[in-house]
């Protein structure tokens, strides 16, 4: 039978998958992409927690999480998209004009 | 004395007012600043002058105290308040303030609007410095005398290394006063928690007996501080660059005035405020004192550029000031006050002397000079009589204080004072062996032979000052009279307050001051008579 | 049978998380993260959050990933393979980190033990949609209007991100 | 079903703000002329208006939206700090951006957007109002960061920030789901409630620690400042400013709220973590701003240091070091949005002076200007009698009061260290000609009020803070 | 009148400020006689001061005048008041007297040099701190006195300034001088310490109680004082700058490097005769410098050519006479030398003067010769000194310097010898002098035509030739009542001889003295005798004798290197060690550090800089090391 600690951690192995994801892509949407997924592991936790403690706050939160990601994604993109139109490039490593 | 004007916040800010003043003047027209700030600082030399006759000598208290509530919430105060101890310094800035703008008439000609504000914004500095009897108050105007010399050696210092000079001068005393700002805040803390009310009434303070476990650490906070600023020996080093960089106001304003506030800074808040500590010190501060005198003294000896020479010398001098303070005696106390006083007269006059010849030839080299005084015997006589009051001649005023000093301190370290005498030789090698160099002999340097003698105006700028000298070597007492209560109070409150801190530490209690009143208010007392009154 | 599903669900969820890490074509990227959603949408399921789930399926899974899919193809980014990628920089650094902290969580997370579901009654009767719904437009009023702000900012912001310079 | 207390009033300033916003954004469809300045008079009335609506909140002591938000005398200090803020940003950035050619009315929509947010965040009870709130301001400030059209700096400080950004909220996201799962709720009450009776579970340190991260990054504290410099460098000038005051106070604001309303059980483990943070923030910010050339770039790290000493208030605790915080951020405002007006100033077009050796000779060329420079680099630096000296007075007593003497002591030689890189400007501006005659700057009477009304603040502050001291203690009273 | 004695140091003073301030469009002669006027003025006042005291019972003869209080600072109470009893009379005379006489003299031999004004300014301010040296009561303004005459033949030594050996000169003069008033400075402290009061008569009262006979403390102290003696009255180890001394103007050397300033040591180590009493060792020490300076200066002056350098050596050794006598005891006998000396020495000076004036500047006896037609006052008063000082019978110094040798001779034979010698030096010397340069044949160089000097200078020197022809008779040792000066001096130095003698007074012993007085008599008589052989009547012989002896005429003739001794062994080193200070110690190690700190700090702020490496990841990578620490430190800790 599943326990909190299965959801918990599954969720914790998707948060660090996310990071990684940061860490080792280069390209910038799909960094962008890494960035949700992390959230989506958090919205995992909150899910289980709301559940195992009945709360709704819970679920709650996650429809803000959601609506937040889809925010932010929005304005990458528009970034990574402004970038791309002025540099042609969508390294993340590319991106390092201002230094020191 | 009830005297409802309120005279030292008058002599405080009377040059601030003169700065906005000037502000707001035409920067073309200079001769009208230079008389704007003159007039002003006559004005505040004025109130110097009343407030000397409205001082009552035979009191120890804090006179003419004026107190209002600053900051309620922390219990910070502006309180103003002058006492035999604080009296002379503040005469002496009163008096340098005109002269340095009359010596700097000729000598800064750019941007002297800057220039004058500089000035006046620099004297409220100081002469805020020695009236404050609020930590706080006294940290503020503290810091504030920071800027205007800065700008002062920054802007019209000399161009090779002046940048160079002026940062080291602000880190320098920055990182001094900024622990110091520890230090206070400690104390405050310390005594608000220990008598229930917090405050930064430098009266209060002096009644609370710093546990001895903390006594050093604040101690050598202030020390520091006050130590740079003196400056002793290991921390003199930003003292040449700065006098040589700066222009000649900012050396003589340096070395007549901001050097006192170390020394000031010791008696008025290190020693009364942390007696015990100050008394475990006094061994070390006098070898580093007595290190300041010889090492100062040689050094100058084989120096080549005039004003690094009397830089040097300042050091000397600073050291046997620290020595006899340190002495706690009433003679070494009263001497070292009376020496900040000399060494402000002559090493000033000395500066301005130094300057003259520098804004006629532009050099300041040793070599350069020679048979000056042949072309310039009315130079020469003022110049010798500088150097005869540098060197502690009987008659002028060095030799009182240093008397007084060297006498103060033989009564309680033999040995200190002989080294210390030692000091007053060197003294008349180097200062005697310059002038012989700068003055003595036959015109080698053709540049010399044109050099005109000195103007009514530059002899205006350096007579009142020989009077001066004059006037303590011959009749010293009007100047020791009046700070001897306060000192013999200083020196009682220091006994007094050991022995209590000594106390408490044996019974371990953690101090109430409650319990401990008593023993201290005695001499707390007579100091707060005055505070009270205008609370 | 629910512990089955769980299994199944999480091997998609981060198999196809694996897949968004490491494959290198960016519409393969997107396709699995899809998944990803889909995957989570199934266990919000399981944990009794339909409402939750729905909405990430089509808030997520429809409008946001479509709109990577739109950048992807506006750019044509899928031609574009970056030189070295997965990886370059201090990656390996900061995977190592991450290991480090999840061996640190697992203990920390241990802490809720293997209590057993409650009964969700609070938060599905009668239903719940409903329950969420009347939670949201009466207690989390407030951040539900900000959130409105906050919409209303961000679309803005891609309006004069991508503005071309006139 | 019962609606919760909807208290309009309550939230009226932020609420004023948004709506501004939303006319703004609709009357600039429709300007064609002065677009500029007229966006700008409507932001300063609804700043104004906001003003007013925000003076009850002073007397208040209640919450609103069933304990989403807290109406307090806190909300009321830190709103009219924000508003201050926005009102002097906006100010200075119609000189700015008619400068660059562009007339971006939209701008100071998302200005008046990210106030809203801030606002919400520092008035905010509950972690989810916080979020949204945080989240409100974050992807407004995002976007201004970025809104230089052609100009890749700009792009790239957008760019760095939101990923960074997300980042970090991720973070902070699961911290707060640590804590929930731990506490069961998310409002702050019940969470204070929660671990006043009871033991602290090691989830709800982790999920504090998480949490902590998450604010300190939007403080700018070390490890988290590495956005910092590069973001300070590349927004357009005005905005570095609100960043650099509107931001941090707001992130501290709520940090303050959270970490002294909600978790002072945990004090213990995040005082220590923030004692170490604050130490190296210090140390950093001083010492790499150093070495900077770029005044933006040297401002962004000392805006760091500051952070650093702003931690030290927090690590001191108590009324004190929370009153210290309000005031040092207050003091810190008027002097960094003077500071970067001044920089917005020389800047000139395309922030093509951005050098400290393009302030040679200002005080030349422009007295005035270099006076008011050197106030607010004193103030910087923390010289007598200016707000930064009293700022640093306060924090720094909060400490000993705690007695983390040796804490102030670094605090003290690290910003003893700072005189040197302020006073470097200082001797540009005095001491140093320029090797070219710049031309001359064209001062716009928004900038020029800015900066008087921010020199006056320095000064006035600096040298009668009882007021606002007082005030400061009064609005931190509900924490405790 | 007494009450009045402050004038005496006042006249002078008005002197000196009216030269001093509106002096610049004053005539030579004005100035000059203003100088002379005030300073007879003030010997006058102290003919009369004298008198008053004569009237006197001899036991109260010493009245105290209080002017003002001068510094007040806790228990040191020092006021401006003078002491006159008949020791500081007899030092007042001598001082306003001859100074009188000399300020007189240099009218005529100053006339036409530049700094004339500033001539008889310094001259004044001289006589104004002798006076307050001699008549202060207390130990600090006598100290204020030793300092202002120091300054003063600073000033005067270093007269011709553009001359570098003046000047040069006159900074020795000080320094040197400085190092004795060290020793002296410490030696008031020691006093003060011990008294509580630096008043001389409370000093002395209190001086049996407070010091045990031969104490330590007292050694220590009388010690201190000597110090403080050998340097202004040029004593072994710190009597090399009175040779240089002589850069000065003639009627300088004459008043201060002869007749008053050097005798102030004597004078202050007869002041406080009492503190030497108690200090045995200390007296031997003094009589043993005071007789080897006198050996030893003497053997110098046997060598030198320049004449006024012969006087300044016998100076030197007549000084050593005086000490000499104080160390045994006879400090009445030392003063009463010092008077004597006073005389002669500034006669002889002052005729030396006379010489170079008529021989435009020229100082080398080598060069003179036969100079007895040409200057005839000139050479009479010379002889008189001459005769005086070598102490041929009933003229001063046979009875002055007889007393001392008798008490030497009583003390230990030893201190007879070296005075005896020294003696036999003396008039070899001096008759040398006389002979090389006014008899022979001539050397005078051809382009130097000699003449007398003006009647302004010879009636001092007429002057001064009686008195030291006379001032013997004050005081004929052996017959008692003729000895007035010793009764008139005695109870000045009575308790100092009761110490000393511990009750028991002997008696003096007349046939002994009687005998001393022919022994040293013939003395003289063979110096005379050897240096009429050497320069009259054989030329050549001493040009003999130093190839015989070259080396020792060598050392001899460069005063035995001892001026090059001290350059290398102190002033070299000092300097050295300095400019170590200076460019070592200061700039590299202390500013070093100073510096050193910045840099660092620089560096450590490159090196934090060159963190922010541009790159998104890098950022992200230390959020997630500060996200480890973080709970790192939560979990594990």
């Amino acid at each position: 039978m599943v326990t909190l600690q299965h959801y918990l951690l599954l969720s914790a192995i998707l948060f660090v998958l996310g990071v990684t994801g940061v860490m080792v892509r280069r390209n910038l949407v799909i960094v962008l992409m890494s960035l949700e997924l992390m959230l989506n592991a958090v919205n995992l936790t909150f899910i289980a927690f709301s559940r195992y403690l009945d709360s709704v706050e819970g679920q709650v939160f996650v429809l803000f999480v959601m609506v937040v990601a889809a925010a932010e994604v929005a304005v990458g993109l528009a970034i990574a998209v402004s970038i791309y139109r002025q540099t042609g490039s969508i390294n993340v490593n590319d991106i390092n004009v201002m230094k020191w | 004395m009830e005297c409802n004007f309120p005279l030292l916040t008058f002599i405080t800010f009377v040059p601030l007012v003169g700065a906005a003043l000037v502000l707001f003047l035409n920067r073309k027209s200079q001769e009208l600043l230079r008389w704007v700030a003159i007039i002003f600082m006559v004005i505040d030399l004025i109130g110097c002058l009343a407030v000397y006759s409205l001082f009552d000598p035979t009191s120890a208290a804090v006179q003419l105290a004026e107190k209002q509530v600053w900051v309620k919430s922390w219990g910070i105060s502006y309180f103003l308040g002058v006492d035999g101890i604080s009296l002379w310094l503040v005469m002496l800035t009163g008096l340098f303030g005109p002269i340095c703008i009359l010596a700097s008439w000729k000598d800064i000609t750019v941007r002297v609007k800057e220039f004058l504000i500089c000035m006046l914004v620099m004297q409220t500095g100081m002469v805020g410095v020695f009236l404050a009897l609020d930590l706080f108050l006294f940290y503020v105007f503290w810091e504030l005398m920071l800027i205007p010399m800065y700008l002062l050696i920054g802007m019209w210092g000399n161009p090779a290394r002046r940048l160079y000079a002026a940062i080291k001068f602000v880190l320098y005393t920055v990182v001094g006063s900024l622990l110091m700002l520890v230090a206070i805040l400690v104390l405050y803390y310390m005594a608000g928690h220990a008598s229930g009310t917090y405050t930064f009434d430098l009266m209060k303070l002096y009644e609370f007996p710093v546990p001895l476990s903390a006594q050093m650490l604040m101690f050598l906070a202030f020390f520091l501080a006050f130590a740079i600023k003196v400056p002793m020996f290991p921390f003199h080093t930003w003292l040449p660059d700065a006098h040589t960089e700066a222009p000649t106001v900012g050396s003589v304003i340096l070395a007549a005035v901001l050097l006192k506030m170390g020394t000031y800074g010791f008696v008025r808040f290190a020693i009364p405020l942390f007696p015990n500590a100050a008394l475990d010190a006094a061994w070390w501060i006098g070898i580093l004192a007595l290190i300041g005198i010889v090492y100062g003294a040689w050094v100058a000896m084989v120096q080549v550029d005039v004003k690094r020479l009397v830089a040097f010398s300042s050091v000397s001098h600073l050291g046997f000031v620290m020595l006899g303070m340190f002495a706690f005696t009433v003679q070494g106390l009263q001497g070292s006050i009376l020496q900040m006083i000399n060494h402000g007269l002559s090493t000033g006059a000395l500066f301005l002397i130094v300057g003259m010849i520098y804004e006629r030839r532009h050099t300041r080299l040793i070599a350069e000079f020679g048979g000056i005084s042949k072309v310039m015997p009315l130079y020469a006589v003022f110049f010798m009589i500088f150097t005869l009051s540098s060197i502690g001649l009987p008659g002028l005023n060095g030799f009182v204080g240093e008397f007084l000093i060297l006498l103060g301190t033989f009564k309680v370290a033999p040995w200190y004072a002989v080294i210390g005498a030692s000091g007053v030789i060197f003294a008349a090698v180097y200062m005697l062996w310059m002038f012989q160099r700068v003055m003595f002999g036959e015109v080698t340097n053709p540049k010399n032979l044109p050099l005109k003698d000195l103007s009514v105006r530059e002899a205006c700028v350096l007579a009142p000052i020989v009077v001066f000298c004059v006037w303590i070597g011959v009749y010293p007492s009007t100047f020791l009279k009046p700070m001897e209560p306060s000192v013999k109070a200083l020196l009682s409150q220091v006994e007094k307050k050991k022995a209590v801190v000594l106390e408490l530490d044996k019974l371990g209690k953690n101090q109430k001051l409650s319990d401990l009143s008593p023993a201290i208010s005695v001499s707390g007392r007579n100091l707060r008579a005055e505070a009270d009154l205008t609370e | 049978m629910e512990t089955v599903m769980f299994y199944i669900l999480g091997a998609i969820t981060v198999a196809s998380a694996f897949c968004v890490v490491l494959i290198r074509r960016p519409i393969h990227n997107v396709l699995f993260m899809i998944l990803t959603m889909i995957g989570l949408a199934g266990l919000f399921i399981l944990l009794h959050a339909e409402f939750v789930a729905m909405v990430q399926l089509i808030v997520y899974a429809g409008a946001v990933m479509v709109l990577f899919l739109f950048v992807i193809m506006l750019l044509n980014l899928d031609e574009l393979r970056l030189a070295g990628d997965p990886g370059g920089g201090r990656w390996w650094l900061g995977v190592l980190i991450m290991q480090i902290v999840l061996a640190m969580l697992i203990p920390v997370l241990a802490y809720f033990g293997t209590s057993a579901p409650a009964d969700a009654a609070k938060i599905t009767t009668p239903s719940n949609t409903t329950v969420v719904a009347r939670e949201l437009f009466t207690t989390y009023l407030l951040p539900f209007e900000i959130a409105s702000v906050l919409l209303l900012a961000a679309m803005i912001g891609a309006v004069i991100l991508v503005r071309k310079n006139d | 079903m019962t609606l919760p207390d909807i208290n309009l009033g309550g939230i009226l300033p932020a609420l004023v703000l948004c709506i501004t916003g939303v006319v703004l954004m609709i009357v600039g469809l429709f300007l064609t002329w002065q677009r500029l300045a007229i966006s700008m008079a409507i932001s300063l009335a609804g700043i104004l208006v906001a003003f007013a609506a925000n003076a009850p909140l002073r007397l208040l002591h209640e919450s609103a939206f069933s304990g989403m938000v807290a109406l307090d005398p806190y909300s009321w200090f830190l709103n009219w700090m924000i508003l201050l803020a926005a009102a002097l940003t906006v100010l200075m950035s119609v000189k700015y951006f008619s400068d660059e050619g562009l007339d971006l009315y939209e701008y100071f929509v998302l200005l008046l957007f990210a106030s809203a947010g801030m606002m919400f965040m520092v008035s905010g009870t509950h972690l989810l109002v916080i979020f949204v709130g945080l989240e409100t301001l974050s992807i407004s400030i995002y976007v201004l960061a970025g809104c230089l059209p052609a100009n890749v700096k700009s792009k790239e400080s957008a760019l760095k920030y939101l990923i960074l950004g997300g980042f970090s909220s991720a973070i902070f996201l699961y911290g707060a789901a640590l804590l929930y799962g731990t506490a069961g709720s998310l409002a702050l009450a019940d969470l204070a409630k929660f671990f006043h009776s009871g033991t602290i579970a090691p989830t709800a340190k982790v999920g504090m620690g998480l949490l902590l991260i998450g604010f300190a990054f939007k403080a700018a504290a070390v490890p988290f400042h590495m956005w910092t410099p590069d973001v300070y460098e590349g927004a357009p000038t005005p905005l570095t400013g609100f960043m650099a005051v509107g931001v941090k106070a707001a992130a501290f604001a709520a940090f303050v709220r959270v970490f002294f309303g909600a978790l002072p059980e945990l004090q213990a483990s995040w005082s220590q973590i923030l004692w170490l943070v604050a130490v190296l923030t210090m140390i950093l910010g001083n010492f790499a701003a150093l070495v900077q050339e770029n005044i933006k770039r040297m401002l962004a790290y000392s805006s760091i240091a500051h952070a650093g000493y702003i931690l030290v208030g927090m690590v001191g605790g108590g009324d004190a070091g929370a009153s210290g915080v309000l005031y040092y951020l207050l003091a810190y405002t008027f002097t960094n949005l003077g500071a970067f007006a001044v920089v917005a100033l020389v800047g000139r077009k395309g922030e093509a002076n951005n050098m400290l050796d393009d302030y040679r000779g200002l005080a030349r060329t422009h007295p005035a200007l270099a006076v008011a420079m050197s106030v607010f680099i004193f103030s910087l630096a923390g010289i007598p009698p200016t707000a930064g000296f009293m700022g640093k007075f306060s924090i720094f007593y909060a400490a000993v009061k705690a007695g983390h003497v040796w804490l102030v002591v670094i605090g003290v030689l690290t910003s003893a260290a700072s005189v040197f890189y302020y006073f470097r400007v200082l001797m540009k501006m005095y001491m140093e000609a320029p090797e070219r005659e710049p031309a001359p700057l064209q001062f716009g009477a928004g900038t020029v009020i800015a900066l008087v009304v921010a020199l006056v603040g320095v000064l006035y502050i600096g040298i009668f803070p009882k007021t606002y001291l007082d005030l400061a203690l009064m609005s931190v009273q509900p924490l405790f | 009148m007494i009450d009045l004695v402050w004038l005496i140091p006042l006249f002078p003073l008005i002197g000196f400020l009216i030269n001093g301030t509106m002096g610049k469009e004053f005539p030579e002669k004005l100035i000059g006689w203003i100088g002379a006027v005030c300073v007879g003025a003030s010997f006058v006042v102290a003919c009369l001061i004298l008198l008053e005291l004569i009237a006197m019972e001899p036991g109260s003869r010493s009245v105290q005048v209080t002017v003002y209080t001068w510094m007040l600072s806790g228990d040191l109470q020092v006021p401006i008041a003078f002491l006159i009893d008949p020791l500081s009379m007899v030092m007042l005379l001598v001082v306003t007297g001859v100074g009188c006489l000399i300020h007189v003299y240099s009218i005529g031999y100053m006339h036409g040099e530049i700094g004339f004004r500033r001539f008889f300014c310094y001259l004044n301010l001289f006589v104004v701190s002798m006076l307050l040296l001699v008549s202060a009561n207390n130990f600090l303004l006598l100290f204020v006195g030793w300092e202002g005459v120091g300054l003063c033949s600073y000033l005067l030594i270093g007269y011709y300034y553009e001359k570098k050996s003046a000047s040069d000169a006159g900074k020795k003069a000080f320094v040197v001088n400085r190092i004795g008033d060290f020793g002296f400075l410490i030696g008031i402290f020691l006093i003060f310490t011990h008294f509580g009061t630096l008043n001389f008569t409370e000093v002395f009262a209190k001086a049996t109680d407070v010091f045990a006979y031969g104490g330590v403390v007292v050694t220590l102290t009388t010690l201190c004082l000597f110090v403080g003696a050998t340097g202004k009255s040029a004593q072994i180890p710190l009597y090399t700058w009175l040779p240089d001394a002589m850069e000065g103007p003639t009627p300088v050397s004459a008043l201060i490097h002869a007749a008053t300033m050097v005798t102030a040591g004597v004078y202050m180590v007869a002041r406080c005769s009492v503190l030497f009493a108690l200090a045995p060792s200390s007296m031997t020490v003094v009589a043993v410098i005071g007789g080897a300076t006198a050996f030893y200066a003497a053997t110098i002056g046997i060598t030198q050519y320049d004449i006024k350098r012969v006087l300044a050596y016998s100076t030197v050794s007549q000084l050593g006479y005086m000490f000499l006598a104080c160390g045994v005891g006879a400090f009445g006998s030392g003063i009463f030398h010092l008077m004597t000396h006073a005389f002669f020495k500034a006669l002889l000076f002052l005729a030396a003067g006379s010489v170079m004036h008529a021989m435009a500047g020229e100082l080398d006896m080598r060069l003179m010769g036969s100079l007895k037609k040409k200057l005839p006052y000139t050479h009479g008063t010379y002889l008189v000194g001459t005769l005086a000082i070598t102490g041929i019978p009933f003229l001063a110094g046979f009875f002055s310097k007889d007393e001392i040798l008798y008490y030497s001779f009583e003390k230990h034979i030893g201190f007879w010898l070296l005075g005896a010698v020294a003696a036999l030096m003396t008039s070899f010397y001096m008759f040398r002098s006389l002979y090389m340069t006014f008899y022979g044949k001539s050397r005078v160089p051809a382009h130097i035509h000699v003449h007398e000097s003006p009647a302004l200078m010879t009636i001092p020197l007429i002057v001064l030739a009686v008195g030291s022809a006379l001032a013997g008779f004050l005081n004929i040792p052996v017959f008692h009542g003729l000895n007035n000066f010793a009764q008139f001096l005695d109870p000045v130095f009575a308790p100092a001889k009761e110490i000393i003698e511990h009750g028991h007074a002997h008696g003096h012993n007349v046939t002994l003295e009687v005998g001393l007085a022919c022994v040293s008599v013939l003395i003289a008589v063979v110096g005379l005798l050897l240096a009429r052989y050497m320069y009259i009547v054989d030329p050549s012989a001493p040009g003999r004798v130093i190839e015989h002896h070259p080396n020792i005429h060598e050392t001899v003739y460069n005063k035995y290197w001892i001026d090059e001794i001290y350059d290398t062994v102190f002033v070299n080193s000092i300097v050295r060690a300095s400019r170590w200070l200076w460019r070592f110690v200061d700039e590299k190690i202390v500013d070093g550090i100073v510096n050193g700190v910045a840099s660092v700090a620089i560096l450590f702020g490159s090196g934090l800089r060159r963190l922010q490496t541009g790159l998104v990841k890098d950022y992200a990578l230390s959020i997630l090391i500060g996200v480890v620490a973080v709970i790192g430190y939560l979990v594990l800790r």
